[in-house]
């Protein structure tokens, strides 16, 4: 693990790595949608006109799709071992080869 | 050869159901008329206008999608093999 | 390892000391199946499923049966119902999009200017407007064999009957379109004739001399058929006969 | 699974030596803690597990086999067409009986404000505008009817292209040619009973064509049709062909076309 340019690497254990991707999906996946639900709400489907959009409620769906897609975002940067971020990096050496 | 054929197929697949659904929504009036090539109604609103554009592209695209996957790109690969091997 | 023979001429730079990989030797490929990343876990995953195969087999009781085919389960299932499930999607994709039509109730004393079945009952319907095309026997002085709509019924089971007959009329182990140019070419025949009797069976509708649509209906489907042919012919000589090259080798025609 | 609980990470020690932000500690914490309650993760353990089983008893693909073109699962579609009419029916056949608790096959005058509507007529309109979904309903039987039909010839034109009804296959070919009639029948006597002006003149038809039978023709417009004109018996009929008599024969004829198909395999495809 290191920062480089491409950004930080967290090294997780197998089983750790699955809860990560399993939660933060399903987090991102269940906000993203309510987020897009507050918002058809505010702007009643995106018809209302733009005096009668209940900012609050906008700014919640907003709110969530951001939400999700900074946990989702955030989650890739954990890797189970032996996962390499990239390919040109896959010079590390393995026990199993 | 294969992978021609399905691509072609899929984009006339593919870009016809789009055409189909959107020809039964705004250009078949009645049962009993013209079907899927009806007039579309005059009083569309800015979403209408689009999806009429779109239906229009759908339809070229689905034949020439089609073609050029089934014809263009057979004929080309001929016509580049034989430049070649002259 | 390491190979003793080889180890002491370790410093040899003309070339000649590259040992030729032996069973042993992981290739490059396989290196690099190994150490990296997602292609690691396949690989894990790999063994794994290799390993539990093997286990399932020696415990399992299943006798292999000798049968030239493709097995239904768990292939051909697995990978039809991951395609079907999408295809059930479409179905439902459409009953939403273009939901049904519900006309006027029946009305025995007004005949609308539509009469069709579904599209599928078409080519049938069709068949039973071949009026102009049974004969008039000269025996019975100009006078029809059987009436116009039994001889509609009647072209309705000589093309079910055909259809029929087709395993018994072509065997052999050909299985592709290119294989087997005739047979390919009938059946495009019988598919272009399907539609064009369908286009006859709406004749009414059809802006063309009916006796024009009569002619194009049985000239289109032969020419069809031919352009077939020459089509898969060429296919076979040409291009189509390299890449099936080693399919042939394989499985020679009868 | 087994009842033995499975050795578990230490994740609370894991992450007091990792060094990690604090975000980053807060987040996997977070995690870990949900992951203890809802064990989310066991669950698609089980999938794995399960797919990793089934992955694992494939035979050798026919493609792996004779290192065929590796395009050929472009053409994979075409070969799942017969499977597919199976599910079309069964969705077909869901919608269907949900349709038949609204429906009365009845020709009497009905109670929709239309001139001449007859009771079947008038189930119908309430099924599609009255009932929750119905319209719905309506159009995904009527989808689910038409998708079969066409993919039941699809399928017929895959086999005969492919050269699949060859021998040892003929039994199923002509099989599979009495399914295809039997789901055109199946379609036929659906299209006849919503008791419209089509439906109606569709009936005309099939009447006139078992008319034009030689010698039976009379007898069996009397049988199917009961009748020479459609009317209340034509109605009652087609509905009793619809809903009774052809789902038992034609489910019966399909798990016979199954079957064969399970004993001899696919025809190898290409």
């Amino acid at each position: 693990m290191g920062d480089d340019e491409r950004g930080r690497d967290v090294v997780v254990p197998d089983r750790l790595y699955k809860s990560v991707t399993v939660f933060s999906t399903l987090f991102a996946v269940v906000s993203v949608v309510l987020g897009f639900v507050a918002l058809d709400t505010a702007t009643n489907a995106g018809r209302a006109a733009p005096e009668d959009v209940n900012v609050a409620f906008a700014a919640l769906g907003v709110g969530l799709i951001a939400a999700g897609g900074l946990v989702y975002a955030f989650s890739s940067r954990f890797r189970a071992s032996g996962m390499a971020k990239d390919k040109d990096s896959g010079d590390e050496p393995s026990d199993n080869g | 050869m294969a992978d021609e054929f399905a691509k072609g197929l899929g984009l006339l697949t593919g870009a016809g159901l789009i055409w189909m659904v959107l020809a039964g929504w705004y250009k078949t009036p009645s049962f009993a008329g013209s079907q899927l090539t009806g007039a579309p109604p005059s009083d569309l609103s800015m979403l209408g206008e689009a999806a009429l554009i779109l239906l229009e592209s759908m339809f070229w695209l689905a034949i020439f999608g089609a073609l050029l996957f089934w014809v263009g790109v057979p004929l080309g690969r001929e016509l580049y093999a034989k430049v070649n091997s002259e | 390892m390491a190979d003793d023979e080889h180890t002491d001429d370790a410093a040899r730079t003309d070339g000649t000391g590259i040992v030729p990989p032996d069973d042993e030797t992981p290739t490059w490929r396989e290196r690099k199946e190994r150490t990296t990343g997602l292609s690691r876990l396949t690989y894990e995953y790999f063994e794994r499923s290799r390993r539990e195969d093997q286990d399932l087999r020696e415990e399992s009781d299943y006798v292999e049966r000798d049968v030239l085919a493709f097995p239904v389960w768990p292939h051909e299932l697995i990978r039809n119902l991951a395609l079907t499930s999408f295809f059930v999607g479409m179905i439902f994709f459409l009953a939403s999009t273009l939901p049904p039509h519900l006309g006027a109730p029946a009305n025995p004393s007004q005949t609308p200017s539509i009469i069709l079945p579904d599209w599928y009952l078409y080519w049938s319907f069709g068949l039973l407007k071949l009026g102009p095309l049974n004969p008039d026997l000269a025996i019975l002085g100009g006078e029809k064999l059987m009436a116009d709509r039994t001889y509609g019924v009647v072209a309705n089971l000589v093309v079910v009957g055909f259809i029929a007959i087709v395993p018994f009329l072509n065997k052999g182990s050909a299985r592709r379109p290119v294989e087997q140019p005739f047979w390919a070419s009938v059946g495009v025949m019988g598919v272009v004739f399907a539609f064009t009797i369908s286009v006859y069976s709406m004749k009414t509708h059809v802006p063309l001399d009916s006796h024009l649509l009569l002619d194009l209906t049985f000239l289109v489907p032969p020419i069809a058929g031919a352009i077939a042919y020459a089509v898969l012919k060429t296919m076979r000589e040409g291009y189509m006969y390299d890449l099936n090259r080693r399919y042939y080798k394989l499985r020679p025609p009868k | 699974m087994s009842v033995e609980r499975k050795d578990d990470h230490d994740h609370d020690a894991w992450l007091e030596e990792k060094d990690l932000t604090p975000i980053e500690h807060t987040f996997l914490a977070t995690l870990v803690w949900l992951d203890k309650r809802l064990r989310l993760v066991d669950y698609l353990e089980l999938l794995e597990t399960l797919y990793y089983r089934v992955n694992l008893q494939m035979p050798k693909s026919h493609t792996e086999q004779y290192n065929l073109d590796n395009k050929f699962w472009y053409w994979y579609p075409l070969y799942s067409l017969g499977f597919f009419s199976t599910l079309a029916y069964v969705v077909a056949a869901i919608s269907g009986a949900l349709l038949g608790f609204y429906y009365s096959p009845s020709a009497a005058a009905g109670s929709v404000d239309i001139e001449g509507a007859t009771v079947a007529y008038s189930t119908v309109a309430a099924i599609m505008t009255d009932l929750n979904f119905g319209f719905f309903l309506r159009s995904l039987h009527r989808w689910a009817a038409q998708v079969m039909t066409a993919a039941v010839f699809l399928h017929m034109l895959r086999v005969y292209f492919t050269g699949a009804y060859k021998e040892p296959r003929e039994v199923n070919w002509i099989i599979g040619i009495v399914l295809l009639s039997l789901t055109m029948v199946f379609g036929y006597t659906g299209y006849l009973l919503p008791w419209d002006q089509l439906a109606f003149w569709a009936g005309q038809i099939g009447v006139e064509m078992s008319l034009s039978i030689p010698l039976i023709g009379e007898w069996v417009a009397q049988l199917v049709f009961g009748g020479f004109s459609p009317g209340q018996p034509t109605l009652q009929r087609m509905y009793i062909l619809h809903v009774f008599l052809l789902p038992f024969v034609v489910t019966t004829v399909i798990a016979i076309h199954l079957g064969l198909v399970w004993m001899q395999g696919i025809a190898e495809p290409h």
